[in-house]
């Protein structure tokens, strides 16, 4: 069954469209991640599915059922906003547990599951304070806390982990993708971070300017973007794009070679010299720039010892390159 | 209108208890208006009927315009309405300021003695007001007028503002003190634009009592030419007689400029002025 | 260079007749001499007077209340002695009375106008229900009962909320006639009569019976509603006093009569309320004292009182020349003054200066009485009572 | 300020933010305020002014008659703040709380129709409920008739029983803008996302209100309290508009500020007294004093405060 | 010359520590980057350094001036908030402005620093919104753009990316670290991600619970923690760390092992099975669960297709690894 289907939503904010004929299905138990450029609508889309904007025209339907008309507590989900939204005069366990009191669980129930919540997040010594006098971390795993308590349907995440720290954020993304599992929940999710997209995702929405870029599998999309803009946003270091290339392209068209799939090699199809080397520890980013004068990521395993100024040469495997034509569309082999 | 958002059957009971209360609020001004359109006998023979061909008289209205500089005394009026607004907000705003943004010895005691004004009533100071004013020569002035308002409104202006003013997110006064902002233009460019909710409330709260008051315009201002329009007014209010449709017809023309005042300083009352600033 | 005098009073009512009359006929005699007539509201002008003599902004001229008021700012020095002004041999004693010290030695004010209590009434309504002036008090309760049987009006228009009806135009309106006006009065300053006594007491047996007359809900009944409820032809008989007339005139369209009070017993010597109530005085910091004089002596002069007399009927001049009044209504007011005796209210000389002050202690036993909440007696005894606790001669 | 000297510098900002307000508010209020209350020490013996002590306040408590007025008055201020806390307070946040809400329409018609009767004068408002309630006039009972409910209608200004309370809601009729006012503009200062986080768990409505918009506006609704307060124990002019300065009938609307005015200024016959004027107004002026005390100590201080 | 010296700092909030005993320096033109988890300390220590809150005791000094008593305006700083503290009722440009109105710029100059850093943060479209029309990533590209224009001799940055997508965080970092080149300027960067924190700084300061944990280049601390804590919170995914270790170790020591460090191997010390795979595009994670039923990550470059469950066996090099005391410090070789 589809936990959610969104029907042809757009959405203005007076004369500015923002959503433009979004169709998108989540199955049950999906986990979804919207990922696109700032601006390009994610929250706003999130909030159409909560009903907590009106799309201008379309239908979104939770579980089968058309809630275009169901305020935002009887569609069976929860949110993590952005700015947190933390209730300024509740304590961290209050913060939790307001929405449970509302739908008048039982103190144990309740009890418990703040407990749960709270051992998860790591939240314990805090418990009692309030939000202004928690870090911006601290205020953010209140706002998972909060969402995670009321066992919903479908969860709604704006950037939850922004905020938190490596550790943390592995924790809690490793937490959620086990809580995905076992609630058997469907989520949507909104992030930035290449990783929590591609480990958490079923399912990956790539949105630009209010509209949907390319909707697959992380590693569908990872291995088969459908156009430049899909293949630049996802991978990190970004695609290289050449358009002086060694192979056969359109007119107009533009070569994409992932940085790790560009080799050091003696004699290679490109040449150029090191203009910065970012050492990461695990890898190495050479930034370099060709004798055609275009810009390249090369994506080194471990770490390296080329300097800045040192002559190269690099070379890649054709089948894992991409061509795109004049539009930006990936032509297929 | 949010249809997932609104229920139906909510807003009929917002609109119905907004309208039920907006008609016991408007009921007896508008006899009031109704009336100052009437005859006197038909004021007090039908009080709620409308004005009709028989009962329908602008004698009121003439009268009042007829008597004394009907004109000058508005003129009067929003000079010192404004003026005294003015100062009570921009002295009010920076004393509330003072007390709200900086921890400084006194602090709480300086608090206490602004508050003082609102406990005591002014009026009892009346004679040293009266003899400072004559002093100063101030007597007679629209200035003795704005001067003794201003000092009357401070302290609720104080009391209030200071505590809008403690809402106002650290970070951005911060953002503005390393953005180079001398701890003026943090007041005025930033923090008085965003209790501009509540320094509308507090004009409001002060124009009420300065439009309506009596007191101080018949004592310290009471020449003709600083007359304010409740003091003009009062002229139809005798001590046996009472010219009841001038009064009708004053009463009701007053009305109409501290309404248009409270518009304006309601538009400020704005929606989410803070939204955005902070995550 | 002309001389501008500025003229405090609280008789916004007289705002009109002051410009278009008064003030011309001045002028036009005393070039050089400019007035300026600056009313306030009535129920203020005691308050703002006091601050703005306190504090030096008064006017030249001030009106002046009658006894205590004016007396005190005598005393704190704000009113300017004028016994030696020419124009006070305009007055009698009697007039006189309402402005000078308790020994009559200093005159501070020159008297400008007296009022006359008693009861107007709607002749039409009298004619309707077919009933007479009443001469008697039983008459008066006949005619009472009989307007109210008819039930077309209500027999009497008067209201309690506004407290001091009850009083001026109750207690001292028909009390004279039980305390005898001026005999009774200074026996009770003299110590030598009582509150509690029979002649003080039974004017609120009266007015104990009146309360059944009165309108509807008379208890929140105001001044004004009663004003406008007898102007509107809707009630039979108004105890009031004269100075109505000028304001009434306009307002009724029906034809209306006057009667005194009416006495207990056919034959008795009737007694009235003709009561002190407006003087004229000048301030006494002012800087125009001798512009000040001029206007004064002008008032005292049988001139002002007649364009007085005539601008405002019923508040009658109380200079001794004699005026002749073009108003019928204010003829028949002033006519009284040689049919009966005339008092002044009895509270108004020295009683009202302690604490309690007999003045709204007065107001408030009126109302009371008539309300039924209090009896006749009780009420005299509550008086008498503050009274003792400071008044020397009834100690 | 006193504390200029033992820091390092001076922060002359403080200095110039308070001196406008301060200066303007100690010479023509403080100033002349105090140099009045200074007279409850003092009498009048003989046109002269002589320093009695406390001997004013012996006569204000000591003597019934003083004393009997004293405690009737506080006692009607008493009524009429309470009624003014349990009518006008609760009315106000309540058309706050539902004009405040995002979607409604026209609410700046109801705002603003609601504020009407605080900008009228008290003159008008006096005369206009007068009108009303008056037996003569037959507004009001009319309006029962209507429904059916005229046994309901006496003249209640007229009556000892129902004419402060009467009174109190004619106030409280003529103010409830002022706590719509500052409540409404507190509700708006509650960030969007709060309430629609709120929203999202269902609490919306009448829980949203009782759960996370209250708390959040406990602040301004102890302001309210203790303008009301404040207000109320200086109130003065609808009184002396509607019943005259003798506070009819039989005193049963006398209140503190009647009470001082008719006093300290005088009234008819009787003489103003400014000694013992004062005297009831440092009395009133203590009791607001210890009634802003126990709130600025005893509450605000305790109270959080949120930015946002 | 050092641009910031921070002498034995300490910062109580009431009762609670929150920075105990800080001490540091920063060069002139260094690129410093605090870490740490969340709550730690960082952005109080940023606000310390900016003067908008009072250390309990410590000096501050910047370019040699002692400036515990200087105004933050006149400390020759900008900063970006954690919270982005845009002015609300003024414009993008407005908010940019406002510093450079306020020094009194000609107008020329204040429109291009402006236009300047508009182009740099791809803000052209939203020049005359205000804030609140703004998106979470719009916003906090205002609050950098801010902290641009105003060319301070110091920059204190909390978190300024954590809002941005992929492409224009990796485009503002680079622009952050080209404006460090060209402005010379210090800079003091709190951040959360590894990759912002690994190519930006010239020094890392790990922070602690309020203290400082230990100060490096990046690759020296990547490469040479000096605890456990370090060594745990640089790198991504996190060091590995094993109690029942193939090597000898001090009694409750610990062994610390890079996931990117463990090759699968036929035949290899650890044995253990696969329980999730986390396909990252670029790399492989293999979470891994030992036969003493320790959790370990391993790190593979490209796609890998070991699938869950599968039983593998690993190793490393010994001087790859690291091993800690039973206090958690490094035993160095
Ligand atoms: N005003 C305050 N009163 C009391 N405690 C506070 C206050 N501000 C911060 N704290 C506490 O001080 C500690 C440090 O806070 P700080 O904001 O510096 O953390 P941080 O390192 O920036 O965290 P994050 O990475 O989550 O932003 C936290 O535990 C926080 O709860
Ligand atoms: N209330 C509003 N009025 C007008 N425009 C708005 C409003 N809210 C958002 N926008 C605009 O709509 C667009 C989409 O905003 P949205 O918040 O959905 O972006 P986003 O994808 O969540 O971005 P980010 O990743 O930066 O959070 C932005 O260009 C934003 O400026
Ligand atoms: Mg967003
Ligand atoms: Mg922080």
């Amino acid at each position: 069954m589809t936990a959610l289907t969104l029907t042809n939503i757009n959405k203005s904010f007076g004369s500015v469209e923002v959503l433009k004929d979004i169709n998108l299905t989540v199955d049950d138990g999906e986990f979804v991640v919207f990922v696109g450029p700032s601006g390009c609508g994610k929250s706003t889309l999130l909030r159409v599915i909560a009903g907590l904007e009106d799309a201008t025209s379309g239908t979104v339907s939770i579980g089968g059922d058309v809630v275009n008309n169901v305020p935002p507590a009887k569609r069976g989900i929860a949110m993590v906003f952005q700015s947190y939204a933390l209730y300024p005069h509740l304590s961290v366990r209050d913060n939790m547990a307001l929405g449970l009191k509302q739908e008048k669980q039982p103190k144990s129930v309740i009890d418990e599951r703040v407990g749960k919540a709270v051992q998860m997040l790591d939240l314990n010594d805090y418990i009692d304070r309030r939000p202004s006098d928690l870090s911006g971390g601290q205020r953010q795993r209140v706002a998972i806390g909060r969402a995670i308590v009321r066992e919903p349907k479908l969860f709604l995440f704006d950037e939850p982990l922004s905020n938190l720290d490596a550790a943390l954020r592995m924790n809690t993304r490793i937490e959620i993708a086990e809580l995905h599992r076992t609630l058997s929940a469907s989520m949507i999710y909104v992030t930035h971070d290449q990783t929590e997209a591609m480990t958490l995702a079923d399912k990956i929405v790539v949105l630009r300017d209010g509209r949907v870029e390319q909707v697959g599998s992380p590693m569908e999309l990872y291995n088969n973007p459908a156009n430049r803009f899909v293949a630049g946003f996802l991978g990190s270091p970004a695609m290289n794009f050449l358009k002086s290339a060694p192979i056969n392209l359109p007119k107009n068209g533009t070569l994409g070679v992932r940085p790790e799939h560009l080799k050091l090699v003696k004699k290679g199809r490109i040449k150029g010299h090191v203009t910065h080397v970012e050492r990461l520890g695990g890898d190495t980013n050479l930034l370099v720039s060709t004798e055609q004068k275009e810009a390249l990521t090369v994506r080194l395993f471990g770490q390296d010892s080329t300097a800045i100024g040192a002559n190269i040469e690099l070379d890649f495997d054709d089948q894992r390159a991409f061509a795109f034509d004049a539009d930006n569309n990936r032509i297929s082999h | 209108m949010n249809a997932a958002r609104q229920n139906r059957l909510n807003s009929f009971a917002a609109h119905g208890a907004l309208i039920l209360y907006t008609l016991i609020a408007l009921f007896p001004v508008f006899v009031i208006v109704i009336n100052s359109f009437k005859t006197r006998k038909a004021i007090f023979r039908e009080p709620l009927a409308l004005p009709n061909s028989d009962s329908f008289s602008l004698i009121g209205y003439e009268t009042v315009l007829k008597q004394g500089d009907f004109f000058l005394y508005f003129q009067n009026s929003m000079i010192v309405t404004v003026g005294s607004l003015f100062f009570i907000l921009l002295f009010g705003a920076m004393a509330a300021f003072a007390l709200a943004e900086y921890r400084f010895k006194g602090n709480t005691l300086m608090g206490l003695y602004l508050a003082l004004g609102i406990m005591i009533p002014i009026r009892i100071g009346t004679v040293a007001i009266l003899e400072m004013m004559v002093q100063t020569g101030l007597v007679n002035t629209l200035w003795a007028l704005i001067l003794v308002y201003t000092a009357q409104g401070l302290p609720l202006a104080v009391f209030i503002l200071s505590e809008f003013m403690r809402q106002v997110s650290d970070d951005l006064k911060n953002a503005g003190r390393i953005d180079g902002l001398s701890e003026y233009r943090i007041f005025f460019r930033l923090v008085l634009p965003l209790v501009r909710p509540a320094m509308a409330t507090v004009a409001v709260f002060n124009m009420i009592p300065i439009w309506n008051d009596l007191w101080f315009p018949l004592i310290i201002a009471p020449a003709e030419e600083v007359k304010t329009l409740t003091l003009g007014s009062q002229v139809f209010i005798g001590q046996f007689v009472t010219d009841w449709n001038a009064v009708l017809s004053a009463l009701s023309l007053a009305i109409l400029p501290v309404m248009a005042l409270y518009v304006v300083f309601s538009r400020q009352l704005i929606r989410g002025i803070t939204s955005g600033a902070v995550k | 260079q002309d001389v501008t005098l500025t003229i405090e009073s609280w008789r916004n009512d007289d705002l009109a007749i002051w410009q278009e009359k008064i003030i011309p006929a001045f002028e036009a005699a005393h070039p050089g001499i400019k007035l300026n007539f600056t009313p306030s509201a009535p129920a203020e002008y005691n308050a703002v007077l006091n601050s703005k003599l306190d504090a030096g902004s008064a006017g030249d001229i001030i009106t002046c209340r009658p006894f205590d008021a004016s007396l005190a700012l005598y005393e704190a020095g704000h009113l300017a002695d004028i016994t030696g002004l020419e124009g006070m041999s305009n007055f009698s004693p009697v007039a006189k009375s309402g402005w000078s010290t308790d020994d009559a030695a200093v005159q501070f004010c020159v008297p400008m106008a007296s009022v006359i209590h008693g009861f107007i009434y709607n002749k039409d309504a009298f004619a309707e229900v077919g009933v007479d002036v009443p001469k008697t008090e039983a008459e008066f309760f006949a005619a009472l009962d009989k307007i109210k049987e008819d039930g077309n009006y209500i027999p009497m228009a008067m209201g309690t909320n506004d407290q001091w009806e009850a009083a001026t135009m109750g207690y001292n309106n028909i009390g004279p006639n039980y305390w005898k006006g001026e005999e009774g009065r200074l026996a009770l300053l003299a110590g030598d009569q009582k509150l509690t006594d029979e002649a003080w007491v039974a004017p609120y047996r009266q007015l104990a019976k009146w309360g059944e007359y009165l309108g509807d809900g008379f208890e929140a009944q105001t001044y004004p509603d009663s004003q406008n409820i007898f102007t509107l032809g809707r009630a039979a008989i108004y105890p009031t006093g004269s100075w109505e007339i000028s304001g009434f005139n306009g307002l009724a369209d029906f034809e209306m009569g006057a009667f005194y009070p009416p006495v207990q017993n056919e034959g008795d010597t009737c007694y009235i309320s003709d009561h002190t109530d407006i003087g004229i005085g000048m301030n006494a910091a002012t800087e125009n004292a001798d512009a000040a004089k001029v206007f004064l002596n002008w008032v005292g002069s049988p001139e002002f009182a007649t364009i007085f007399a005539n601008a405002l009927p019923g508040f009658f001049p109380l200079s001794s020349a004699p005026v002749s009044l073009d108003d019928p209504l204010a003829q028949e007011f002033i006519s009284w003054r040689g049919e009966c005796e005339s008092s002044i209210r009895s509270t108004y000389q020295i009683l009202s200066r302690g604490t309690p002050n007999l003045e709204n202690e007065t107001w408030n036993a009126s109302v009371a009485v008539i309300k039924g909440e209090e009896t006749p007696e009780a009420a005299g005894q509550r008086l008498q009572d503050g009274l003792t606790s400071w008044y020397e001669p009834h100690k | 300020m006193s504390d200029a000297h033992t820091k390092p510098k001076i922060r002359w900002h403080i200095v110039v933010f308070l001196a406008p307000a301060v200066l303007v508010y100690t010479a023509v209020m403080i100033y002349p305020l105090f140099n009045t209350l200074r007279l409850s020490f003092f009498t009048e013996v003989d046109q002269e002014r002589v320093y009695v002590g406390l001997q004013n306040f012996h006569t204000l408590f000591g003597e019934p008659v003083w004393s009997e007025q004293f405690w009737n008055a506080l006692g009607n201020n008493m009524w009429f703040f309470m009624i003014h806390m349990l009518v006008q307070n609760p009315i106000g946040i309540a058309l706050a709380a539902i004009l405040s809400h995002p979607k409604l329409r026209f609410t700046s018609f109801y705002r603003s129709a609601i504020f009407i009767p605080t900008i009228l004068s008290f003159v008008i408002v006096g005369f206009a409920w007068k009108l009303i309630l008056s037996p003569i006039w037959g507004i009001a009972p009319e309006m029962l008739g209507a429904v059916g409910l005229k046994s309901l209608y006496a003249p209640w200004l007229g009556k000892e029983a129902y004419a402060l309370t009467a009174l109190s809601l004619v106030s409280v009729w003529q103010f409830v803008g002022i706590p719509m006012m500052l409540i409404y503009a507190a509700l708006l200062s509650i960030p969007d996302e709060i309430l629609e986080a709120a929203e999202v768990e269902g609490i919306t409505g009448s829980s949203a209100f009782w759960k996370i918009k209250l708390p959040l506006i406990l602040p301004s609704i102890g302001i309210i309290s203790i303008l009301t307060f404040v207000a109320n124990f200086n109130a003065f002019d609808l009184i002396y508009a509607a019943q005259g300065a003798l506070a009819g009938p039989d005193f049963s609307t006398d209140i503190l500020g009647t009470f001082m005015y008719r006093t300290f200024f005088g009234f008819q016959l009787q003489l103003g007294d400014p000694h013992m004027g004062s005297t009831i107004a440092s009395g009133m002026f203590a009791i607001i004093l210890i009634g802003v005390c126990l709130y600025l100590f005893g509450i605000q201080s305790r109270m959080r405060r949120y930015q946002f």
